[in-house]
């Protein structure tokens, strides 16, 4: 208990947490800060690169057999279930509707990048070691969630946009071709590469976070302030008990698997977390009745903050103590 | 000079849909089109802004096309199509171009 | 396609001052506007350019809305109250749109 | 509020050409103009985008100039003499402006 | 005296003056190299990010008293006095009118960031320490000027537009908020926030503020070109000679308080200094009558590139004697 | 033989290359991926500025003789040379027109930064020296291949415009400038200045290579997908051979002058290269009859390519054989 305190401590004082406070302050108490569209792009797919990049290169130093395709798998399947349990408990407890509920279930089964890289930089920063694979398993649960949800929909009688182009779009949006392609290319160039390119993505990735997080800081302010009467008190709680749900059935998956305690915290932190890039975007095509100031600014302004903050140190307490480290 | 009329048609849609909405066009028999970058704005789903968004979803663009008045109706036609259940507006107006032949 | 005539509002306008039209429009009555980025132009105050600029001072925007005619009146005012001591260039262009209920 | 005609010109033409364009719009007599970005585009001569280009090669910008009724002949003429080898499109649009005296 | 010519000479010699000089001449020679304008604003941004970080982290080191007090007033008081004194100066000795000389006064007394990092930068190569905190009092002087200049307006019987948003704007405008809120970071996180992201605003910041100065030349030149005809040659003297008269009233504050050679330097350097971002914004707001192509030409083309090259070493050949090192 | 198999592989095989690739499928695969115009910009202003920078500290520390005027010289008359020979090859083995030869033709005379990067990381990695000042040959070789370009396209009774702005256009592009100036600010500033901005400049400019080169990959993809039609296969075999012809020409002209190995494989390197910044802008000007979706898909998606995986390391073993080391 006294190292969870002192996880969560390290974790809310560290310089990536106050960037983000910082941010939505500023949001909030109106200030003009902003980053350019173009250099937020750029700090993302930085993101992106390194974090995949450096996961395909412990992969190429450790190597992988059977455990990659299982962790790929549960990945998969948790990306697939998570909505269906999502969607159930917002019609249960909200009066949001089906097109509504299912749009907001679709970005809880898929993940945060930005969530897991403030995840692996915690767990750097406590020493515990974890799977390089997992950024993999991040990858491929961002699409499932979001044939989930279409399929809730249809099953709901309604209308999802269903032509030729949107699987593709969905299976081939950027963020998912970066981290699987800087994945392969890290696995393939292993130690080499890395010795190429560290002086890039390694040491001062710790920084481009920060002012990545200080964006995110004024969107999420800015969303909630224009938001906040899309978003009734159901939908609120929703957003910060989902993630522990979403969490469970990540620890529960992991232990199956067998993941040591550092991923299997990942994998926590990946199911706890929502979307915010990929599948905003894939509604706003497929579901476009749904009002995306509900699910922008519950992901964004609920969920991700409130992994940032407590949810990391609460799954990483978790998972060492249930992987019985 | 010798100028001829057509129409000016702007499109407001979302960023998300550009891409349908080009194809759409072209298979109307559009000729050409262009597409400008927006900042932000404000209609009754809120007021929004770009600045330092990294999704596509609550992004817009605005995209022009000039055509030859008897190809206006299959071009409103394709692009209403798009639009429809989506956020967006047209609008359609009288102007002078030269070389009419390129509409 | 069924269309109606609507009038498209196009101001050209600092920068600085978005905010402060927009929430003049929204006072007026106007029920949508959308804001363009602006590169750079030329005027009675020179040449000017975005390219390196830090400072939100020497750029414009460009703000487009499109209402029913009966709503023009109170926009430009409004608008025209901001721009008054300010750069900037407003004008008015007869356009049709489709679902008019909606301007 | 007292509104007065002029003419809307809007010239979409290869970021190259820029300075050349508005350098011809000034020697014309035109008062002001603005230089709006562009994404991207499709024409006779295919479809292209900005996105990651670096090259001016295969962008361009849209340069609007509001100017009174009797000055769009030499400013239409100007702008064709720029546009004529290039890839371009120069549409004029009826309008409304307030301070006449400004253009 | 020697001193004064070799510190003068490695700061003139310095690849950040260099750059500044190929940008301004790129742009006289109309070349058409420019930087995004996207880029130039998140190079400001990781600038201010950097520099406040860092004032914050050696203020967590150093610990504070009463001298950040003392230094935060003696800032106030110097930003909302100096253009009293310059709009006199422009006066007397220009033709500009009430308007363009209280819009260009503000800028004298607020200051330039980059000036600051420079300063900085240049005392970090002499090996002359200076007060972390020194970059609170950078933010503390950005907006009093202003409100000095609005006062003059109105007692001369002129029109600043007055309205609510106004004086929050001025307060909370991004580049203070940005500079408080990273000074107030670096403070709370403290070496160990330091120790996570040293790699990335420590040993590139120089290299970066080249790339800065580069465009801030561009910027500069082309200005110039644009700007010649309106700048006289009374208000070109008056870009030369505000500094050292700023430079002066920032001396002997900084003595009063008892500031060490490396903080007089500064204060000294801030107070010569002219703004270029954030009083450029608040006087199209506020006095949109007054011409800025005289105040943003008169800062950024004349004051910036004196204090760049001659100003700083002078600035701290001058704080060094004086302060009896 | 060996040697260079073990060079080409572990050229392919390098993560800039992969990037490369990546970007390349990403695009074929109609994947949304994309870096936002302006970051692209700015990585492409800094690898022009680090490399720049990084070829004037080296003559700073070696000094230079006649030996910079011979290449120079050499780099000027290959640059004007070679589109005189690529022009004649065009006319005799495809079926483009006069002005569309002549603006391939100028395209292959000039040179690709980004090439000349790839081939000094290249080097660098194989740990064999270079002359530093061939950065300064690179910028030499922009400009002459447009002006040759353009005398061929008068002799043969075409028309280009010629006004007075062009030529200053041309030679004073935005990329000769920032490497002549970052390369004359390295020279003066020397082992000082680089002291400086090392850790900017010198660490990380293969990791932000990787990302320019991803970059390129995704615009190169999209040019091919949408100008295949435009492409016959004598023009593309074109693009693959010209490369070697305008190597030997290079390979030739540094033996004459005396080059190091190293030197060799650069110069070699600079000649086998096409344009696709500076090249393509001046011929939408001068001849905007010339189709760009030829003249760019030729040099961005098959000529670049074959260069960053094939060429280059056959530049380094050709170069290392001949100049016997
Ligand atoms: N009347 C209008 N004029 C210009 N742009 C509009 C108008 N109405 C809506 N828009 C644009 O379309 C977006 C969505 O509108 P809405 O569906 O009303 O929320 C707004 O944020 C504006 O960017
Ligand atoms: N007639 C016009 N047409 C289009 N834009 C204009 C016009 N006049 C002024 N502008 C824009 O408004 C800015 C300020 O104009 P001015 O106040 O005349 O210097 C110019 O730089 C242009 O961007
Ligand atoms: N009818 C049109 N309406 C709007 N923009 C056009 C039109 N025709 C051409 N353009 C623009 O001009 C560019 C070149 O056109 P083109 O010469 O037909 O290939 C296109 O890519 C568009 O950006
Ligand atoms: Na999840
Ligand atoms: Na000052
Ligand atoms: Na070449």
């Amino acid at each position: 208990m006294d190292g969870l305190f002192a996880l969560a401590a390290a974790n809310i004082l560290s310089p990536m947490v106050l960037c983000f406070a910082l941010g939505f302050g500023a949001a909030l108490a109106r200030s003009d800060l902003s980053v350019p569209e173009a250099a937020a792009k750029a700090l993302s797919l930085y993101l992106l690169f390194a974090i995949g990049f450096k996961g395909g290169v412990s992969v190429a130093q450790s190597g992988v057999g059977v455990d990659l395709v299982a962790a790929l798998l549960a990945g998969t399947v948790l990306s697939a279930a998570i909505p269906i349990l999502a969607f159930a408990i917002l019609r249960a407890i909200s009066r949001l509707s089906v097109v509504d509920a299912a749009a907001v279930a679709a970005h809880y089964g898929s993940i945060s990048v930005v969530t897991f890289v403030a995840g692996t930089s915690a767990l750097d920063g406590a020493g515990i070691a974890y799977e390089g694979y997992m950024v993999a398993v991040a990858a491929a649960m961002e699409a499932p969630a979001i044939l989930s949800a279409l399929w809730l929909i249809g099953k709901k009688g309604g209308t999802a946009e269903r032509e030729d182009g949107l699987l593709r779009e969905i299976l081939l949006n950027g963020s998912i071709v970066l981290l699987v392609g800087a994945f392969a290319i890290g696995w393939a160039t292993g130690r080499d590469g890395m010795a190429r390119i560290d002086a890039f993505i390694v040491a001062p990735i710790q920084g481009g976070l920060c002012l990545f997080l200080l964006d995110m800081g004024l969107v999420a302010g800015r969303g909630f302030l224009s938001a906040r009467g899309d978003l009734k008190a159901p939908v609120i709680v929703f957003g910060l008990v989902m993630p522990l749900i979403g969490g469970i059935l990540g620890l529960v998956a992991g232990l199956l698997i067998g993941l040591s305690a550092g991923g299997l915290a990942l994998l926590v932190t990946l199911s706890a977390s929502a979307s915010y890039i990929a599948v905003p975007a894939a509604m706003r095509v497929a579901l476009p009745e749904a009002n995306p100031s509900i699910y922008l600014t519950l992901s964004l302004g609920v969920t991700f903050p409130f992994n940032l903050t407590v949810g990391i140190p609460v799954y990483i307490a978790a998972a060492t103590l249930v992987a019985g480290s | 000079m010798q100028t001829h009329v057509a129409k000016r048609v702007e499109i407001i849609i979302e960023a998300v849909m550009e891409r349908r909405l080009t194809a759409a066009l072209t298979d109307a028999g559009v000729t050409g089109f262009t597409v400008l970058p927006v900042l932000g704005g404000g209609g009754r789903s809120g007021v929004w802004s770009r600045e330092g968004q990294v999704t596509r979803a609550g992004g817009m663009v605005a995209v022009i096309a000039i055509v030859a008045p008897e190809r206006v109706d299959p071009l409103v036609e394709a692009a209403f199509a798009v639009v429809e259940r989506h956020i967006g507006v047209i609008s359609i107006t009288d102007c002078e171009v030269l070389r009419a032949n390129r509409f």
